[in-house]
């Protein structure tokens, strides 16, 4: 299958600066979390998939098209949602939504039909014909959204989409993340500095460090679970659980106020824990085998 | 803790002309890290300005341990408040700009100097200290104002939204700074709209709602306070429906439902610590129970039940 | 019965030539500007003079009018050079006015709120976007200054006759040419400096206050140091000398035609630059 | 005021200069008082060197003066040049005029080794005559005194304290940038205070330093004898009482503005109703005159300003003239109307809230 984005030794610099070093990588997932520390160069990547700044040697390709040669083309197949505030506070969300559709080429009706469509899609029908400059900062979002994608596009670049959004609002966005994956008519790259976010939606991740890409992976096989760790955490007395834990062969830490981490010995029964929690008449409000999250993926990448 | 230790608020309430800040609002904070939870407009910022007495209450009185925000020269030296404004005075170094508000305090050219410094090498921003603060990339905004609200050392922190925009490195940094903090005993008050870190993060938890306080203390207290939605505990096991109907048994159980892939059971019950002790028994005899978790004893749950995923055109 | 889930629906519909892009940005323009009442009176307003001008022109090729009032009909002036050089310098003036207040309302709320990124992460490019919002001022400058300008020529030579008109195309010419070139250079003006002031207001009086203060300071100039350059920098002499030249009227200017050029070139090199520098998807800060 | 609370003004001050001197904000003030300066200058610079060039001239061709003023409008060119012989300039074009026909324009240039005459042609007869003569010292001081009045006092100055003193608590309200202070331990009225002696230093050292350098390029021109001579006379203008008008003026305006800058969302309009009183201030009747700034500064100006020339008749008949108030008494009132307003605004300040959203 055809990769959405490709880089071919991608460099970019403002004047001395490099800020993107020899990116060379072939991205084909259906949403794909671009994940880095402040001054990765994450935005750069974005703003010269966009064309805003231009490459200082090598290319890349979007869903085959060279960002360069055919820049147009490119920006007909993307939608972009910028991180920072980006509107216009005058004008109502429908004509916001459908100017930027005609500018994208659609014709006016249906630029019209289209921003009506996206704006209730995106949860804002109700304050559609409201001035952008009376929206709160989650609608703001939902309405930066709704411009990125009113034009159709095959790859749909989200920056920090969640970025200050309240948790219902934050609730709404993922849940619109994950449909618009669902619907199969687009591509997303989520950047994002909220792993859990990233974790909720993505399927691979891109971890960029210092301009250079330090991993990338599908996250469903880094998910795989260690047997042999378990996350505890109990009600009430912990000193002397730990060491009855320790009596029975774990090498048990605690993380305070009851949370513990224990490595288990071979061929070991989680039963036993129970054991011991029932013969201390010890609630265990948790206990599960650990598995890598997203964060421990990044912090290992990090040490690269 | 007598209050003179605390952040003490006495039936607050604060309009903006006819709009409704926060109302009748009685708190004591103790010290440790407290988290300020709530949509959008729910008051968290009027409430944190009304503690550093950036807006004065409408009726009501307000103590930092012990002082009111309206004599800046007594509060401050106890202060550091980081606003959510992202703006800062115009053609100022990082260095320069924590510390000539630094000078503000009295302090010698030499302290000052030395304070920035420390204060500035704490958020990790030295190597970027001489650079201006227009160039800076959102997440050292954050941090520089986060450094500028420490710089004097204050026993009392107002941090609004201090993770917003930082990388996971720095984040976790951060929060270990906190912990820290929290642990000398400074009031460490954060606003926060991730929930799953105020989770990780917070002694205590206040949920603020249309400028009302809906809750207020540890969550797993908060949990349990809410009667009508009983606790919800997830198991997963090799047998399932053996499981559910050992449950059952137990009077207090409201409801137990086999997960769809069969891979577990989600048990409600009104009694948490009588089920868990049980479930250690249950487990010794032949189920396999492969892990326990509570499914709704966090922030998140609790946020749901008392203010609820409210539209977001509003 | 059937169920229409609402999920994201993509758009395979047809799609408008790139060219004619910079025209919705003009549309939408135009939009912005007329729903601000207090333009759109205003620029109702700066057609009084014109109709005045045309009344004028009708009456006093009215001989029962005439005799009615018993004015003598060779007194009056003439509808000449200098009728229509005073006709270019009201009307420019007006369009200056109006420069200064449409310039601000198009271009400062893409930059208030950031919108730059927004249209350029379409295939949209820069020079599109400053001829979709240029069009709009020469547009609506057209129609207060050339335009009219011509009617009332129409008016004339339907009332004289034939000869008259074709002994006087050059009239014609010269209101179009005149006063294209006056509102090319305030729409670039206007437009380059609203650029650079975020604050709508603000952005309106430096428009005003540039002219102003170049006339000032050039007056200065002049009687301090008793000489004529000063006047290079007052852009609306500039205006005039060209126009006297144009309209074949002598007000006895001592600028010669060529400077006059000069000046105008020069004011729109300026202005495109500092467009250029400044319309951009975001903005690079050292 | 204990010792830290100096330190605290210090510092206070000391951010606030750096911010007003060099924020962009200020550029056009720079602008807006070195235009006089640049003027005076260049003045300078060209009236010697026109001096020398018109006597070089004067060797070659020397024309009697009496010859020169004897040229009257209406004679051709033909008498003019057998009156005065060649012209040391001259210059012609054509000006295209109706029915395609052109005015043959052009001019003459004289001189006599001082005065420069040029007389100006239309189809072959005189149509103008400019003469311009020597500048001289008290000739120049009047064109000072009315550029200080008319100009730089009514709009330098004035447009100055708003941009300078508005912005020191408005213009961060508008930067987001005031909570910054408030969350210090600084009383609010020192704030206040600092901000404003930090605003009115740079004030004065802007203005003060372009009066002063107008005045030296003024003076520039002129060799030291004259300029001593000028001064022997004890009637004659003193730089320093123009430098403290202009102190004066820094001192009012800047509490005003500083005052609007604290109490409106928007102190341009304040500012506009004032310029509005200040400007009509010549027209007022006596007793109104006495209640605006300008009046008490004017009372202060050493030289009276030439009446505004290019000012239309039907206005000049409209102004008042009232007796100037004593100098002590100008003082006296300037100097505590200032302490009032500060005063006041030091009351508003405790009051004063940070709500940026709703502002």
């Amino acid at each position: 299958m055809q990769p959405v984005i490709e880089l071919d030794d991608l460099n970019v610099r403002f004047g001395e600066r490099e800020i993107l070093k020899s990116l060379r990588i072939a991205l084909s997932g259906r949403i794909i979390g671009l994940l880095g520390p402040n001054g990765a160069g994450k935005s750069t990547l974005i703003h010269t998939l966009l064309g805003f700044c231009p490459a200082s040697s090598g290319t890349a390709k979007i869903l085959g098209h060279d960002i360069r040669a055919e820049a147009d083309k490119v920006r007909t197949l993307v939608g972009y949602m910028p991180e920072n505030d980006a509107l216009i506070a005058d004008m109502t969300a429908v004509s916001f939504v459908r100017m930027m559709g005609e500018l994208s080429g659609l014709t006016e009706e249906a630029a019209l039909e289209r921003a009506h469509e996206v704006l209730f899609y995106v949860g804002l029908g109700e304050a559609r014909y409201r001035q952008l400059g009376t929206y709160s900062l989650g609608m703001r979002q939902l309405a930066k959204l709704a411009q990125a994608i009113v034009h159709g596009p095959r790859l749909l670049i989200l920056d920090e989409p969640t970025n200050g959004l309240d948790p219902a609002a934050r609730t709404r966005m993922i849940k619109l993340i994950h449909d618009m994956k669902d619907s199969g008519e687009m591509h997303l790259l989520l950047c994002s500095h909220l792993l859990r976010d990233v974790e909720e939606t993505c399927e691979d991740v891109l971890i960029l460090k210092q301009g250079r890409i330090v991993h990338y992976a599908n996250l469903e096989s880094e998910r795989r679970t260690n047997k042999r760790f378990v996350e505890i955490q109990t009600h009430g007395d912990d000193a002397g659980f730990a060491e009855a834990l320790t009596a029975i062969g774990c090498e048990c830490s605690a993380a305070g106020n009851g949370r513990f981490k224990a490595v288990l010995p071979e061929e070991f029964e989680l039963r036993e824990i129970y054991r011991v929690a029932a013969g201390r008449d010890l609630q265990l409000r948790r206990l599960n085998y650990r598995r890598d999250t997203l964060e421990d993926i990044f912090m290992k990448a990090m040490e690269v | 803790m007598t209050d003179s230790a605390n952040i003490t608020l006495d039936n607050v309430s604060r309009f903006y002309g006819e709009v409704l800040g926060v109302n009748r609002v009685t708190l004591s904070i103790p010290p440790g890290i407290t988290s300020l939870v709530g949509p959008n407009g729910s008051g968290k910022i009027t409430l944190m300005n009304l503690m550093t007495g950036l807006v004065r209450p409408t009726y009501g009185e307000i103590r930092i341990r012990g002082i009111a925000p309206s004599e800046p020269q007594k509060l401050f030296h106890l202060v550091g408040y980081s606003t959510q404004f992202d703006s800062f005075p115009k053609g100022l170094t990082g260095f320069q700009f924590i510390q000539s508000f630094l000078r503000f305090f009295g302090y010698s050219s030499a302290t000052s100097l030395e304070l920035a410094g420390r204060a500035i090498a704490q958020v990790g921003l030295t190597e970027a200290a001489d650079r201006k603060i227009a160039a800076y990339s959102k997440g050292m905004r954050q941090r520089i104002k986060l450094a500028q609200a420490i710089a004097h050392d204050p026993q009392v922190l107002v941090l609004d939204e201090p993770l917003n925009g930082l990388d996971p490195l720095i984040r976790a940094e951060t929060i270990a700074l906190f912990r820290r903090w929290a642990d000398e005993g400074r009031h460490v008050v954060v606003s926060s709209h991730v929930l799953h870190e105020v989770d990780l993060i917070s002694d205590r938890v206040i949920l603020l709602t249309g400028g009302y306080v809906v809750a207020e203390g540890q969550i797993h207290g908060v949990r349990t306070e809410i009667q009508e939605h009983p606790m919800e505990v997830l198991i997963r096991c090799d047998q399932p429906g053996a499981l559910a109907s050992r449950v059952f048994e137990q009077e207090h159980v409201v409801s137990a439902q086999i997960l769809p892939d069969g891979s577990g059971l989600l048990v409600q019950t009104r009694d948490a610590d009588r089920f868990y002790r049980q479930l250690n028994h249950l487990a010794l005899d032949n189920i396999q129970i492969e892990s326990v978790a509570p499914a709704d004893d966090n922030v998140n749950s609790v946020y749901q039940y008392l203010i609820g995923g409210e539209e977001v055109s509003k | 019965m059937a169920v229409h889930k609402h999920t994201y629906k993509d758009y395979t519909g047809p799609r408008t030539p790139a060219w004619s892009r910079f025209l919705v940005l003009a549309r939408f323009g135009f939009a912005r500007v007329y729903h601000l009442k207090f333009l759109f009176l205003f620029s109702i307003g700066c057609l009084f003079y014109p109709l005045v001008c045309a009344a004028y022109i009708y009456l006093s090729h009215n001989p029962s009018f005439l005799a009615l009032f018993s004015i003598p009909a060779d007194r009056l002036p003439h509808v000449d050079g200098r009728f229509f050089y005073f006709y270019s310098i009201v009307q420019g003036a007006l369009a200056y006015l109006l420069t200064a207040f449409v310039g601000p309302v198009l271009v400062t709320p893409d930059f208030a709120n950031g919108a730059m990124p927004l249209y350029f992460s379409r295939p949209f490019s820069r020079a599109e976007y400053v001829a979709g919002r240029i069009s709009v001022l020469l547009i609506l400058l057209s129609l207060i200054t050339w335009i009219p300008g011509l009617v009332l020529f129409a008016i004339q030579s339907s009332i004289e006759g034939w000869d008259w008109m074709t002994g006087n195309l050059w009239l014609a010419s010269a209101i179009v040419s005149g006063l294209f070139v006056w509102i090319v250079v305030l729409s670039l003006i206007g437009l380059a400096l609203s650029a650079w002031v975020r604050w709508k207001i603000g952005a309106g009086a430096l428009v005003l206050g540039v002219i102003f203060a170049g006339a000032g300071f050039g007056a200065a100039i002049n009687s301090l140091m008793r000489t004529n350059y000063g006047a290079l920098i007052d852009l609306t002499q500039v205006a005039h000398t060209i126009w006297s030249y144009l309209f074949r009227y002598d007000t006895g200017t001592e600028m010669s035609l060529t400077s006059a050029w000069i000046v105008l070139v020069v004011t729109c090199v300026i202005c495109l630059w500092l467009l250029a520098k400044r319309i951009r998807p975001f903005e690079v800060i050292k | 005021m204990n010792t830290s609370q100096w330190a605290q003004l210090f510092a206070i001050i000391r951010l606030e200069i750096w911010k007003t001197f060099f924020s962009r904000r200020s550029l056009w003030i720079y602008l807006f008082t070195l235009a006089p300066v640049l003027l005076f200058t260049a003045n300078s610079i060209y009236a010697p060197r026109e001096q020398a060039r018109l006597a070089r001239i004067a060797e070659k061709h020397q024309v009697a003066l009496a010859n020169l003023t004897a040229i009257t409008r209406g004679m051709t060119n033909s008498v003019v040049l057998e009156q005065l012989g060649e012209p040391y300039q001259q210059h012609t074009w054509r000006h295209p005029i109706e029915g395609g026909r052109v005015n043959e324009r052009g001019f003459y240039r004289y001189t006599d080794g001082k005065s420069d005459f040029t007389f100006h042609f239309n189809n072959g007869r005189v149509r103008g005559i400019e003469r311009s003569d020597p500048e001289t010292l008290p000739q120049n001081f009047l064109i000072f005194a009315t550029i200080f009045r008319f100009y730089f006092l009514r709009l330098a100055v004035f447009f100055g304290c708003v941009g300078i003193f508005t912005n020191l608590f408005r213009g961060e309200m508008l930067d987001k940038s005031l909570h910054f202070y408030l969350l210090t331990p600084v009383r609010r009225e020192i704030l206040l205070a600092g901000k404003y002696l930090a605003g009115l230093l740079a004030a004065m050292v802007i203005f003060t330093a372009s009066a002063a350098l107008q005045w030296e390029a003024l003076l520039w021109q002129f060799d030291h004898q004259t300029v001593a001579d000028y001064f022997a006379d004890p009637s004659s203008a003193h730089l320093l009482s123009y430098l403290g008008v202009t102190v004066l003026a820094c001192a009012a305006y800047g509490s005003i503005f500083l005052c609007a800058g604290l109490l409106f969302r928007n102190p341009i309009v304040p500012a506009a109703i004032i310029l509005l009183w200040e400007s009509a201030n010549l027209f007022l009747p006596a007793t109104l005159q006495k209640l605006g700034v300008i009046y008490y500064l004017q009372s202060l100006c050493p030289l009276a300003a030439a009446p505004d020339s290019n000012m239309p008749v039907p206005l000049t008949r409209l102004i008042s003239a009232t007796t100037p108030a004593s100098a002590s008494m100008a003082l006296v009132v300037l100097i505590l109307f200032t302490l009032g307003v500060l005063v006041f605004s030091g009351v508003r300040s405790r009051k004063l809230e940070i709500n940026y959203s709703t502002d």
